[in-house]
């Protein structure tokens, strides 16, 4: 099947959707959370470890469309291991790209950090899709927090991303 | 009489754009209807021509525009068969009519004269396991007010209602039957008669959601016997922002205001007021005026097609659909699979494929459908799945349409194969 | 800078009309304002290229009507100032957006968790006696419901709040003060400051009806340091059918919900219902989606003018039009009759003539007036007389049309003499 | 002043309000109403006596615009003294032709009857006023009424007129 171009199904999103990476739930775990995006009916369940202000271990499972699992997909390969305050940015950036409305600027810098992240960016035109892209990233943030980080560096956005 | 499609397509300008570079395919008129070319033009003309606030005006403009207003008014009442033009009240959409109905029942608790409607612990409040949100959270939140108990009739693995339940469920404690006309989920169209019969016998209040019959059914609330009727303009080829509640004029007049302002009132004193007759009871502030103006030309653009012919043929539409989806390997309709007692809503779903990927894929092909819960989530909890893909369709929709949406969906089972 | 009158009124298609034969002079913009060019084509524009419901769908023209409507609330947001664009709650007019509050603190009587808004016998609604009906009734009849007392500030001989009241009537019982920011019967506008100090010194929730500033003065919500405000889109140039409540984020997030329906919820089961944040919680069903589209036009439109200047130009009129019709023998200015703390209304009695053939002789000369009691009743009452006539400006009036008025009551006083 | 042809403030009108007939209030009556039209404060006290199934005496006092004085003026004049009967097929061509939104079909019979009741025409064009032209009209019609006249042979309309 030939797409449009600008198809929000990149490669990318298919091939995380048909092999979701850090898929599944870890024995060890410092939190647990599930998600659903109620408009929907996408969920997922994650879990997370956290070691020397880094997340040590991230599994997840879920139910729900291609772009709700494979972004969850994406976003587990680009935070596991990393240290959490890079992770908070991530998700910063990520949910700036999401509320562009087809409208973001990303430079280089960002597109090197966001890395296969990048292919949800036609989502972002879709405003009854966005909450399925953050569903996982939200879940991540909210089992950091439980887990027992407190960063307060990175600003609360989540309100203005309600109009979706 | 047949209708002529083409003909009928050409009234509408949005189905001459493209998306994604490829003719739109509008298969999602359950959710909102499109705007034939006269309804524009009403808009317009009113804005540009007669503008002016209702009621209050002396002047020209304003006898202009209050007599474009209740000429709508009496079109509506005329396209509903309503016995009496002051039994037709403008709402923004559906959903107020239904909760207008609602919070009056609630206000008959501390209104003076109101007993006839006043419900408490005990009483109940009863709808169906198919209705859309709009007509589940106003009696949800009623029953809240009032200590009443909210039941609801179930529906069986076709999309129907159970019939035993309604003698069941609706009984002498039943003080109000709130159901849907057409479903917007399934497609159902439900047995009125059955049910109002019922409700009758117990001495219940009906109340009718007709959003998605309206648009495609020769309406007439005489002749269904209910006691409220309600639907929205936007949905039947009219403008957003305006809806109708109709209702028998002897309940409307003993019934307790709902929203206070200007227009719904008789005399203001800072001591106390009075309210005036229905239909300006229910009226508070500045109607949507322009929009009540071009519901009446959509409903003069729909009578002139003859709402006999757009029921066959929207029959004929949704029995021809239903004979392609039913080729497509992995493919469930949500609903009746049966071309009988429903409407041209067709909902599905697709073995391993989530619906929102489905729409999307769709979209990519300028094919527009609906995925999701619909606002009615009780149905897809009834059967167990979290979405359903749905396509709609309306006087503009062609046999040729539904190859496409065939054949877009074989092409999404493809790429995901 | 200054604005453009004549550029102004070429934007205006109606103010070429002719009544009687002459061309129309429109002199009732606070009853509705006239609609420019941009307004019409914005409506055409969605309904015949972007049609389609919002937030609801996945596909290209839902996307892009979603994107129009929530771009509208961003440019009410930015309008008067919110902090927060999730505090502008779509409503159909500022009727809906009054009593919206009023219905969601009675709605807290037996919603759970919502105490901090339940009133009930001993506390206190203040409104003013020069309240338009809507910001009158909604609070008579929330008394009603809960066994709260309804109270309001007095106005003295020349149409001003008596200042001493609001220290006397506002107390430690007073839960609401509810006021108008410029009355339309009077043209006052109100010290907010001053009232707002003590509702909350003594702990009261404020709501500002600024219906008749929104379109004249430029409003900061921020500054005004009220808790609610509420305005129409229909008298600022924009739609019929679309009105806008502001309120505090954090207040908005705890109240209960007003209309139950489609997209106000977070998830329906048929055995209990959760509610979505702000503003969604408070938009029930499909929304006046092209008239808050074509809102955002309008306000785009007064933006371009630049709120200081309209309300500039309007100074100058309304003091030149006191200045005019104090020329005339046997004329009563009913509210400030000099331009200061007063907007662009100037309502007046003719000694001897009956306010309704007032309006309706300057009808036949093309001057288009109102005449009665303008959904301010109480304010006659005040001054023992029954009826008004009243010219409101806008930003299209000319002095012209201002000398055409005093030439017209001139010529009715000759009628009558 | 010259006004346009169209005019709703006919010389008959002008003339009825300045010279009121039937003006005053009988010592002698069966049945007296008082009529307000709430949305403009237009007010009349109406008195009626009734005698052999005749309109024996009618007299009133009013206050509000001069289409409502006026309109109650001619009322006087072509009910005083009429069978009740032939008074409320009046009221009831008069209501009608108030209701016709200016589409008024009036046969030649009609204004004959009529008589200077036919100067309101124009008012039916405006909703606003038709109340205040009808104000005299329904405090005679609701007096008669009162003073125990039954006929039933005229359908009740007035539902019909609220939408003005
Ligand atoms: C001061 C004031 N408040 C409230 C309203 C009500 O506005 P709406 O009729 O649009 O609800 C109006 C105008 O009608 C008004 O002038
Ligand atoms: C069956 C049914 N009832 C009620 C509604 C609510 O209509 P509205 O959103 O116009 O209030 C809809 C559509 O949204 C519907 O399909």
């Amino acid at each position: 099947m030939t797409l449009p171009m600008e198809s929000m199904y990149q490669q990318i999103i298919l091939d995380h959707y048909k092999h979701p990476q850090h898929h599944g739930l870890p024995e060890d775990f410092d939190a647990e959370v599930h998600h659903v995006n109620p408009t929907c009916g996408d969920e997922v369940t994650l879990r997370v470890r956290i070691a020397d202000g880094q997340i040590a271990e991230l599994g997840w499972e879920g139910e729900g469309c291609s772009i709700s699992q494979a972004s969850t997909s994406v976003m587990s390969d680009l935070v596991a291991g990393k240290p959490i305050d890079d992770a908070m940015q991530l998700q910063e950036k990520f949910l700036g790209l999401m509320q562009s409305r087809g409208n973001s600027e990303l430079t280089e810098a960002d597109e090197d950090e966001l890395e296969d992240a990048v292919a949800f960016e036609g989502v972002s035109k879709y405003p009854a899709r966005v909450k399925c892209a953050l569903l996982g990233w939200m879940a991540m943030k909210s089992a950091v927090a439980e887990a027992g980080w407190s960063g307060t560096d990175v600003k609360q956005t989540e309100k203005s991303g309600s109009q979706s | 009489m047949t209708l002529d499609v083409e003909a009928v397509r050409k009234d509408f300008p949005i189905l001459s754009r493209e998306v994604h570079g490829v003719p739109l395919v509008y298969l999602d008129s359950a959710n909102t209807s499109q705007k034939p070319q006269v309804v524009l033009d009403t808009l317009t003309d009113f804005y540009a021509m007669h503008n002016a606030n209702v009621a209050r005006a002396v002047h020209t403009l304003g006898s202009e525009a209050t007599n474009a207003f209740e000429d709508a008014r009496d079109k509506v009442a005329a396209f509903i068969n309503a016995a009496n033009r002051d039994e037709v009240v403008f709402t923004k959409n559906s959903s107020e009519a239904l909760n207008l109905i609602a919070y009056s029942i609630s206000n008959a608790t501390t209104f003076p004269g109101a007993d006839q409607f006043r419900i408490g612990p005990g009483d109940e409040i009863v709808v169906t396991e198919m209705e859309h949100h709009s007509n589940i959270v106003p009696w949800q939140l009623l029953a809240q007010r009032t200590g009443a108990t909210f039941r609801w009739l179930p529906i069986d693995d076709d999309g129907r209602l159970v019939d035993s339940s309604i003698d069941e469920i609706i009984t002498e404690r039943t003080k109000i039957v709130a159901f849907v006309h057409q479903s917007n989920a399934l497609g159902t169209i439900n047995p009125v008669s059955r049910i109002v019969a019922r409700a009758k016998a117990v001495g219940a209040l009906t109340v009718l959601d007709a959003s998605q019959s309206a648009p495609h059914l020769p309406l007439d609330v005489q002749a269904l016997d209910v006691d409220f009727v309600a639907f929205t303009g936007h949905k039947m080829y009219g403008p957003t922002g305006v809806g109708v509640l109709w209702g028998r004029y002897d309940l409307l007049a003993a019934m307790p205001p709902f929203l206070g302002g200007g227009e719904m009132i008789e005399t203001v004193d800072m001591t106390g007021t009075t309210f005036a007759a229905p239909p300006h009871r229910f009226e508070a502030g500045t109607p949507m005026i322009a929009e009540a103006v071009g519901l009446g030309a959509a409903i003069d653009y729909l009578s002139a097609l003859g709402m006999e012919n757009v029921a066959a043929r929207e029959h004929e539409l949704v029995t021809y659909a239903l004979e392609q989806l039913a080729t497509i390997d992995g493919l469930t309709i949500i609903g009746p699979d049966v071309p009988v007692d429903r409407g041209a809503t067709v909902a599905f779903t697709l073995a391993g494929i989530h619906p929102h990927d489905i729409a999307q894929l769709l979209d990519e092909q300028g094919i527009a459908v609906r995925a999701g819960h619909h606002c009615a989530r009780p149905v897809c909890v009834r059967y167990g799945i979290s979405a359903t893909t749905r396509a709609s369709f309306g006087i503009y929709t062609t046999t040729e349409e539904i190859d496409a949406l065939v054949r877009g969906v074989t092409k999404v089972k493809e790429m995901f194969s």
